[in-house]
């Protein structure tokens, strides 16, 4: 099992790193783990990546299907890329800060505001993927499906999105990141809890562990879900490629 | 006995913003804990976050009535056209900080120093901190190395060494206080010297003029809530004790610190008085900050102190 | 049913922007139970021409009826298999409706039986070439255009999937377009026989086969052979 | 030219909806135009803008050029994959809040660590989406580079790179978004200059027109980039993929 | 200069975890000048061969000793051309040495001067096979090896083609290995001629052609092809 080697060497990095800098430098995995399983016995750490978690689900859902479904097109039909381009520029280079507080001014601080703030964020990278899978598509499997007659779903399926599964894969993986990313300016800005908000007061505390223990706990969700699910998927979903020889 | 009647009747609701971390929490913690909103029969509904900018959002989309900020910023609203208006509420005001066994002796040593400044190149303080030194004939901006940053991110820095001296927020100087730093001036120390008459609040409640205007008496009633949460805060220690969770306070010097400086903080002038210093105060700024600071207006916008008395 | 084909005109426009005519007149009819073959040299238009048959290129000048309503099934130059899929689905996918039986038997004449389960790139070329074609046989078409299918297959297995070919058009009632560089494949099937000219490709002729396919001895096919090649040359 | 009449409904629909908001919820084209002439006029924008176009394309070579190595190894790899992936899910799932904070508290508030801060929170996403690239190359093209024995050189600028091509498109569209992004955090946290530190006082003044000026600016930037050099250039170097028919 | 090959076994793993072995037993030895044909029937193991003998796959028992030095060039089974370069930069990619008047002679023989600047795409299967064959005369190999080069052209073409691969073998001593379905092609061409066994691939005979190429006639091939059916037959 290497990934656990290359893990128990991540962590042995960072004692080593956090023994040399010194822990108001860095501090060491054991306070962190100390805090992070404080927090969690107080059950606060629960609340706050319950609600994370849910804020991501949701605006990582739609803005991968909204934008997959975009890109898509975007990358088929030339007059559709013409006319979105610009729109995808502004979209893709518009920072977080101002989307969200436009947003929140807009729609009030609720939660609707906020989701609909981190998908807009996600959104144009996911198009900006996908459009380029779009173009990279076989054009002999097409017609292919086409003289044989395939149905939409059909095409959908078994044609076009093992073609896309690699674009969908870095999309949804970088995607992923970035909403969770953007949640938390979300959550700072102007939401009563989550991970974003207990960063925020960690941030003015400057309490590195509290900031360090929030912060990680998110990637290890994402570490135990990746290992557990994503990965064996992907590799069952790969099997047909010939490895190097 | 009375219990029955006061909940039979609906609270009148007042939306506050707060930030979690800010002392305005620390003042709810206390009206909660001796039910001070019931006794007025006002029920605050607090919504917490977590970034000291976010208050502006939630009064500008309608999630908070009340906010906390500063008159400056209320006057410039005011002349762009919001009706914004203030009412005081704190006069803690940043201060520069040095390592305690610094060589700097007055604000004029810290020509040639590297300065870490908190908040931005707008922020009051220092904007009167350079007015200061200017009278003295010191560009402190081009005389010395500034460093902005974000208030807690400079607060470590100077803590380990890397600044010589820091201008921050008061909280956070008095957290370093506590460390052993030395406070080489606060900003309301310089304040008399622009002609001001005493410590004044630059940071008040922020609320829309139409709504206080029709809602004067629940304003009243919430300003009276919270000036005696602040009487409790000024003369009980133990009540330090109860919220001491809440300051994030690592230890009691630093509690201690927290307490002391609030307590010089709460304001004790009447509205006119405050008005006063700040037109000065205003002129001051202005002539240093420039249209960027102040936006369209030259002076104190007519109507951003809140007067309870006025009718209209 | 019948395929009405009159293309007066074909022609593509390369990256760099050259217009390039491929096919400068090409007509001919197909009755249903008919086998047409098309020959002509390598890069004058056949694949071209299929192509339109099947409808995958709108863009030519002329007029092409295809057989209203006809199921088609089309055996590319290339294998064209969905590498992600394997064999069994990649035949299941173009044919939902075929039973396990057919696919059986499909899969025995072809040689594919130890193959199911793999996946194309798993393939030898002539393996992959031989999946395309139980594709379309377990179609069960009405039209069918077969590019090339026994190239990169041995003599006794071509000859073996010649037989089947013979055998499936025999069957049913369908119209069936072959594109062969064989000669021998063309005499052997065809009933009529179309001969291209080189790029830009035109019907030189039109050669009807009057002999029925089950009675074309060696020597018949020979004589045919003999034949074609004389008109070939005397015109291309 | 379907891309400046797209451009033109953006504008409109910006100002439609400005005039429905009132001008204090979004403020219409106008205002942020005159702001944002105000602040050319005065010098400020393009100081600010140079500072933060500098720092973006120093962090985003860096990263790209990092991040595309490193993937690429971990996407042919599997040895390098298993050994990466764990620092890769760290990475990616670290708020750039935390990254930033500890480049400062490491590396003092300098250019050097702003700019490594930045570089190390594109970098994974860079990895995530070359690996995929990678993962899909054609081995049979490689067969044929072997065969006839191209050096290094050819292989990467003939064989593998016109396949990551659309990898790598997608890579630097979004990653170009993302540092800049980043970089606007790095600024506001602790730099003298740069849009993110202007963003940053018209956050604090709350100075809608002035947030919006400065955070268009770039975006107006990378359209005129995109329009003169990248959309050209892609043009060209795809110009062998047959368009459908 | 030599080619030895003792390939005892090799076995492929497919995703479906099954282990299939694909050669049995293939020993043989090539000299410089020597032109060997393999023959054998679709998916017996040809091209898996091939790439072991071109050192593309290194995962088998036995042993080869490659011809120490040797510039190798190889005509894959499908044309295996870079999409995104021209026809002329797909051969000068592989050939940078290449003169333009040789190129310009091989773009004559195979008739694909105007397609120089086509991409890839834009060709027929016959044509990029040619360029194919184009990439690995351009080379001037010592070792060549070509899988099934002439499969997708036409008669004319293809006869024409064997010549001009006559002609190459003759023109340098190099070692040269044919894979090919044609016993036409590979009496005419042929040294030496293997015939192999259907999967896993064993050598059954390894035929000697005495004739000199150049002296190979009508009748006499027709006589060598009979000779091999017999065999070929006998034991397969
Ligand atoms: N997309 C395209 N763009 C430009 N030219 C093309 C395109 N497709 C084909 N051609 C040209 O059209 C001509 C005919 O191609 P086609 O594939 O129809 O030939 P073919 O008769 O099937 O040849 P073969 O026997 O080699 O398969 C060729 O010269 C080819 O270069
Ligand atoms: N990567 C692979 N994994 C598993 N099996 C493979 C793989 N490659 C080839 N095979 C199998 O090995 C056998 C031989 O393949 P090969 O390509 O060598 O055949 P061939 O003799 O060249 O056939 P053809 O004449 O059709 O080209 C086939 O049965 C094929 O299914
Ligand atoms: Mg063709
Ligand atoms: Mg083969």
């Amino acid at each position: 099992m290497l990934r656990l080697l290359s893990f128990a060497l991540l962590l042995a990095t960072w004692w080593v790193a956090a023994t040399i800098a010194g822990s108001a430098k860095l501090p060491p995995p054991s306070a962190v783990l100390a805090v992070a399983i404080a927090e969690a016995k107080s059950g606060a750490l629960f609340l706050h990546l319950g609600a994370t978690l849910a804020r991501v689900a949701l605006a990582f859902t739609l803005s991968m299907a909204i934008g997959s479904a975009l890109g898509f097109w975007m990358g088929r039909s030339r007059i559709a890329n013409r006319l979105g381009d610009p729109w995808l520029i502004l979209l893709l280079n518009l920072p977080a800060l101002v989307v969200i507080v436009l947003a929140y001014i807009w729609a009030g601080l609720t939660e609707v505001a906020a989701i609909a703030a981190i998908a807009i964020n996600k959104l144009p990278t996911a198009v900006v993927t996908l459009r380029e899978g779009a173009r990279a598509l076989d054009p002999s499997l097409d017609e292919m499906a086409q003289v044989f007659a395939f149905p939409r779903g059909r095409i959908l399926r078994h044609v076009l999105l093992p073609q896309l599964a690699p674009y969908i894969a870095a999309a949804a993986r970088s995607g992923l990141s970035l909403v969770w990313k953007i949640v938390l300016v979300a959550e700072l800005l102007g939401r009563p809890n989550g991970i974003g908000f207990e960063i925020g007061v960690a941030f003015q505390l400057f309490d590195i562990p509290l900031l360090l223990a929030y912060s990680l706990s998110f990637a290890a969700v994402v570490l135990v879900i990746e290992a557990l699910l994503v990965q064996p998927f992907e590799q069952r979903a790969s099997r047909w490629r010939l490895r190097a020889a | 006995a009375l219990l029955p009647l006061s909940t039979s009747r609906a609270a009148e609701t007042v939306k506050v913003a707060v930030q979690k971390t800010g002392t305005f929490a620390w003042e709810l913690a206390v009206v909660r804990a001796h039910q001070l909103d019931k006794q007025a029969d006002i029920a605050i509904d607090a919504v917490e976050l977590a970034s000291p900018e976010a208050g502006k959002i939630a009064l500008r989309a309608g999630n908070a009535d009340i906010m906390v900020s500063d008159w400056l910023w209320v006057s410039r609203e005011r002349a762009l056209g919001a009706r914004l208006t203030f009412s005081p509420y704190s006069s803690a005001l940043g201060a520069v900080m040095v390592p305690a066994s610094s060589p700097l002796k007055t604000l004029a040593d810290l020509k040639g120093r590297k300065l870490a400044v908190a908040g931005g190149p707008l922020d009051k303080s220092w904007l009167l901190l350079q007015a200061a030194l200017k009278r003295d004939g010191v560009e402190l901006k081009s005389q010395a190395t500034i460093t902005y940053g974000a208030p807690p991110l400079l607060a470590a820095k100077l803590a380990d060494g890397e600044m010589d001296a820091g201008l921050n927020y008061w909280n956070f100087c008095a957290a370093l206080e506590a460390k052993g730093f030395r406070r080489l001036a606060g900003i309301e120390d310089i304040l008399p010297a622009f002609g001001a008459k005493g410590r004044t609040a630059m940071i008040g409640y922020v609320f829309d003029e139409d709504w206080a205007a029709k809602h004067r008496d629940l304003v009243a009633r919430f300003l009276s809530v919270t000036a005696k949460a602040k009487e409790i805060l000024a003369t009980s220690d133990a009540e330090w004790q109860t919220i001491a969770p809440l300051t994030g306070a690592p230890d009691e010097a630093t509690l201690r610190a927290y307490r002391d400086r609030y307590r010089e903080g709460i304001p004790r002038r009447s509205a006119a008085e405050e008005e006063a210093d700040a037109r000065i105060l205003y002129g001051v700024l202005a002539s240093i900050g420039g249209r960027d600071l102040v936006g369209p207006a030259a002076e104190l916008s007519p109507g951003t102190y809140y007067r309870a008395d006025a009718r209209d | 049913m019948r395929l009405e084909v009159d293309i007066q005109s074909k022609s593509y426009t390369s990256a760099n922007g050259k217009r390039q005519q491929v096919i400068s007149g090409i007509a001919f009819t197909l009755e249903r139970g008919e086998l047409g073959v098309v020959v002509g040299p390598s890069g004058c238009g056949k694949s071209t021409m299929m192509r339109i048959l099947a409808g995958l290129d709108a863009d030519y000048d002329g007029r092409v009826s295809q057989p209203a309503g006809a199921r088609l099934a089309m055996v590319f130059q290339e294998p064209r298999l969905l590498p992600w899929r394997s064999v069994e689905d990649n035949v299941r996918l173009a044919a939902p409706e075929v039973t396990e039986e057919r696919l059986t038997a499909i899969f025995g004449v072809l040689e594919l039986e130890g193959h199911r389960n793999h996946f194309p790139g798993e393939l030898s070329l002539g393996l992959a070439r031989r999946v395309a074609l139980a594709r379309a046989f377990a179609v069960e078409p009405d039209f069918l255009i077969l590019d090339e299918p026994l190239a990169s297959l041995d003599d006794a297995l071509a000859a073996k999937l010649r037989e089947e070919i013979a055998t499936l058009v025999a069957s049913r009632p369908m119209i069936t377009l072959l594109v062969t560089h064989s000669m021998d494949d063309a005499v052997r099937l065809g009933d009529r026989i179309f001969l291209l000219s080189s790029r830009p490709a035109r019907l030189l002729h039109a050669v009807p086969i009057s002999v029925p396919r089950a009675q074309r001895s060696d020597a018949t096919v020979a004589a045919l052979k003999a034949d074609l090649a004389r008109r070939d040359f005397s015109m291309s």
